[in-house]
């Protein structure tokens, strides 16, 4: 997730949003229909909808640039 | 939950886009529209992002995902009805967040927003007193029964005003152009969050819609109790609309005058839990 | 202690030291853990400064040297506070809270800034003399009720602590949590290295709530 | 009653407590200020060892480490603040003590008298002879070894800890493996804190 040199920054970060997605919905599914106990649903939500969050930006606009210094230009 | 958590998002957000524009009418300011924070979510989630080079990765990533994370667990144990401790430790640590997201840089603006935020640090105490104040009433800390006792007995800002007001202080340290926002000050460009650009400000932006939402749904079941749908949503409003008033009209404070405040308030709070009787 | 921290979801006993989950105690276990991982895996930032009375600017490096053994201590100081949010007995909980403190002398110590040094000399003062009353509090619990065990103290079957007691562990937790203080003065924050430094206000923060619930149901 | 002994005795500790602290506010010099709070501490270990049963014993020892570590690692800090961690230091340099024959005799009863009551305060009576010698003679000892005996006693008394818990019918095996394993340890523990007068190499 960390931008550097990494080119396929966008692909893994679009890959951990599809994964996160895909498993927050089967949460909530299993979640209804009472499989799944509402404490780990909510565990699951807490754990998983941060980097679900992130990872749908940066799949969207990380173009893997290299950093610049902060302070210089302001 | 999940719905619960685009609610508070997009409630929040929209909060805090109306919290601006009243604090714009009140200056006599056309101000931007109620959804603006909304765009601007949107607009840095679509930003070119990368770290900076003096950053520290880790953390600077990690913390953006410890933002949104502990307000998610403080939306979810407010859902849960359960113990306004928790919730207590999430406030304390969303300063520990700001401290990370400004040291983590590298940037000496965010290091300076950072010390402030450590600073801040007498803000937590008058709610802490409110807390204690709370339980003395109910003799309880799950939200649940709070709620609960207040449908029997009325509300607890008409039972326990002074802990009202703590807690409204807080909220009122919280938000954003309030008097005690020292973290946020314009001297230090925006404070703590000056290096985090792009999707990472965006993530901050969701973790602030969650926290205002939280805080002020949690200031209305702690003290006005059960309310419908509606009434719920009509008192929100309300209660943000008298915080706008507040920021409005109020320059922010010099960090030690800020501190100072908080301090005396938490001293008049002691007083009223003594008067309670809970310190012998 | 079924209101204040939640009921507890499991207890651990070794005889009769026990360590207890709560949802208060867990959350807050969980959140000691992820910033012990961040300590773990994050590399030092490099603080941007700028030279007084000119316009250049310079960033700061941190040594591999330095940086293993503030990592170290950054580490020790997160299973401290992870050890002292969850025990069950109340010594147990003064010795972690002292080893926080401890560690948190650590963590600013290694940096070589004359600043920074006597910084962490002043806090480890404080924290050294702040033991006194966080033992002298335990030891009077001990003496009052006949026992350590929160659990126990919680439970109802023994005689309250006294309040002396109860404001004396206040009183050692405020002063072995004192380093977030001296950062306030700014000196500390002369160190880069914000992850170990981020080590120093969480775990005092952390002992503090900790306390607010040991204080409240023994 | 034992309340009203006890609640002496804790008067007692509060007033050295606090002619300790008044010393502390007045005192601004920082080596001074490290001295006092050593001071400071030992009335805090006053009031567990006022419980007078053998849990206060337990519960005086971990006190007495953590505050020893706090003290170790403040002088560093004082040493590296002042600038002073390169200055040479070489024992206890006096040529009465270093050529008479009395740190020796001294040295050989508190070591014999230290096995005779093992355990820890054994150890440490035995510990404190080896360190009266090693500071008499200034002597250089293989730093390393004595860490490894340290070390190898210490998971000596581990394990007899583990006999008690999974065959307690060894039970006096074990009593005896943790008593010469804690006597070895404290021994050569503070047989290392006599040496530690500096790298000399350094």
């Amino acid at each position: 997730m960390m931008a550097g040199k990494v080119t396929g920054l966008q692909q893994g970060a679009g890959r951990i949003f599809v994964v996160s997605a895909l498993f927050l919905i089967a949460g909530t599914f299993l979640w209804a229909i009472q499989v799944l106990p509402v404490i780990w649903y909510w565990a699951e939500v807490i754990i998983l909808f941060p980097p679900c969050c992130l990872s749908l930006g940066l799949w969207w606009m990380a173009r893997g640039r290299r950093g610049d210094v902060p302070f210089v230009g302001y | 939950m999940i719905e619960a958590l685009f609610a508070a998002v997009l409630g929040g957000l929209l909060l805090l886009g109306l919290h601006r524009k009243v604090i714009a009418r009140v200056q006599q300011r056309p101000g931007p529209p109620v959804w603006q924070e909304v765009l601007h979510t949107l607009k840095f989630s679509f930003k070119s992002t990368w770290v900076p080079e003096t950053a520290s990765p880790g953390l600077f990533v990690g913390i953006v995902l410890v933002a949104i994370g502990i307000w998610t667990a403080a939306l979810a144990v407010v859902l849960a009805g359960g113990s306004i401790l928790i919730i207590f430790g999430v406030y304390m640590l969303h300063k520990i967040v700001e401290h990370g997201f400004g040291l983590s840089s590298g940037s000496p603006y965010g290091k300076f927003g950072a010390v402030r935020s450590v600073i801040s640090a007498a803000s937590e105490i008058p709610l802490f007193v409110s807390v204690a104040a709370i339980a003395v009433f109910t003799g309880s800390l799950a939200i649940s029964d709070i709620v609960a006792y207040q449908a029997v007995n009325g509300p607890l800002l008409i039972i326990a005003p002074p802990a009202a007001f703590a807690m409204y202080l807080v909220i009122l340290s919280k938000m954003p152009f309030s008097p005690f926002a020292i973290v946020e000050g314009k001297e230090l460009v925006s404070g703590y969050k000056t290096e985090h650009f792009g999707v990472w400000r965006a993530g901050l932006e969701v973790a602030n819609a969650i926290k205002t939402s939280v805080l002020l749904g949690l200031f209305l079941l702690l003290f006005l109790g059960p309310l419908s749908p509606f009434a719920f949503v009509v008192a929100i409003v309300i209660l943000l609309v008298s915080l706008s008033f507040v920021c409005a009209v109020t320059p922010m404070l010099a960090p030690f005058d800020s501190v100072t405040i908080q301090a005396l308030v938490t001293v008049v709070m002691l007083g009223y839990l003594v008067l309670l009787g809970v310190i012998p | 202690m079924s209101s204040l921290g939640g009921a507890p979801w499991y207890i651990l006993e070794f005889g009769d030291e026990l360590v207890y989950f709560t949802p208060y105690t867990t959350t807050l276990l969980i959140l000691a853990l992820v910033f012990t991982v961040l300590a773990l895996v994050s590399r030092p930032e490099r603080q941007v400064e700028a030279l007084f009375g000119t316009d250049a600017i310079y960033a700061k490096d941190t040594t591999v040297d330095q940086m293993r053994f503030r990592r170290f201590m950054a580490i020790a100081c997160g299973c401290a506070s992870m050890g002292a949010v969850v025990t069950g007995d109340l010594f147990n909980f003064t010795l972690f809270v002292a080893l926080v403190g401890i560690t948190n002398v650590g963590i600013v110590a290694a940096v070589k800034n004359r600043h920074v040094q006597n910084a962490a000399f002043q806090y480890g003062l404080v924290a050294l003399t702040a033991t006194v009353p966080l033992f002298a509090g335990a030891g009077i619990v001990a003496a009052t009720t006949g026992t350590l065990s929160i659990v126990a103290l919680a439970s109802g079957t023994v005689p309250q602590a006294p309040f002396f007691a109860r404001a004396l562990l206040c009183l050692g937790v405020v002063g072995e949590g004192m380093a977030p203080f001296y950062a306030a003065k700014a000196e500390m924050f002369r160190a880069p290295g914000a992850p170990y430094v981020i080590m120093c206000s969480l775990s005092s923060l952390l002992i503090f709530l900790r306390v607010a619930e040991v204080v409240m149901v023994i | 009653m034992i309340w009203q002994e006890y609640s002496v005795g804790l008067l007692v500790v509060l007033a050295c407590g606090i002619v300790a602290f008044v010393a502390l506010l007045l005192e601004w010099d920082d080596l001074h200020r490290l001295l006092l709070i050593d001071l400071v501490e030992i009335p805090s270990l006053g009031v567990i060892a006022l419980l007078g049963t053998d849990l206060a014993e337990a519960l005086i020892l971990p006190g007495l480490v953590v505050g020893i570590a706090e003290l170790l690692a403040l002088s560093q800090i004082y040493l590296h603040k002042e600038g002073i961690a390169d200055r040479k230091v070489s024992g206890l340099n006096i040529e009465v003590i270093s050529k008479a024959d009395a740190p020796v005799i001294i040295s050989v009863i508190l070591i014999v008298y230290g096995i005779v009551l093992s355990g820890f305060t054994g150890g440490g009576i035995a510990g404190l002879g080896i360190v009266f010698f090693f500071m008499a003679r200034g002597a250089k000892e293989h730093f390393s070894l004595l860490e490894m005996a340290s070390g190898v006693s210490w998971a000596l008394w581990i394990a007899a800890f583990f006999v008690f818990m999974v065959l307690p019918q060894y039970w006096f095996l074990a009593l005896m493996g943790a008593a010469i394993g804690i006597l070895l340890k404290v021994t050569v523990k503070m047989a290392l804190v006599g040496m530690m007068w500096g790298r000399p190499d350094e």
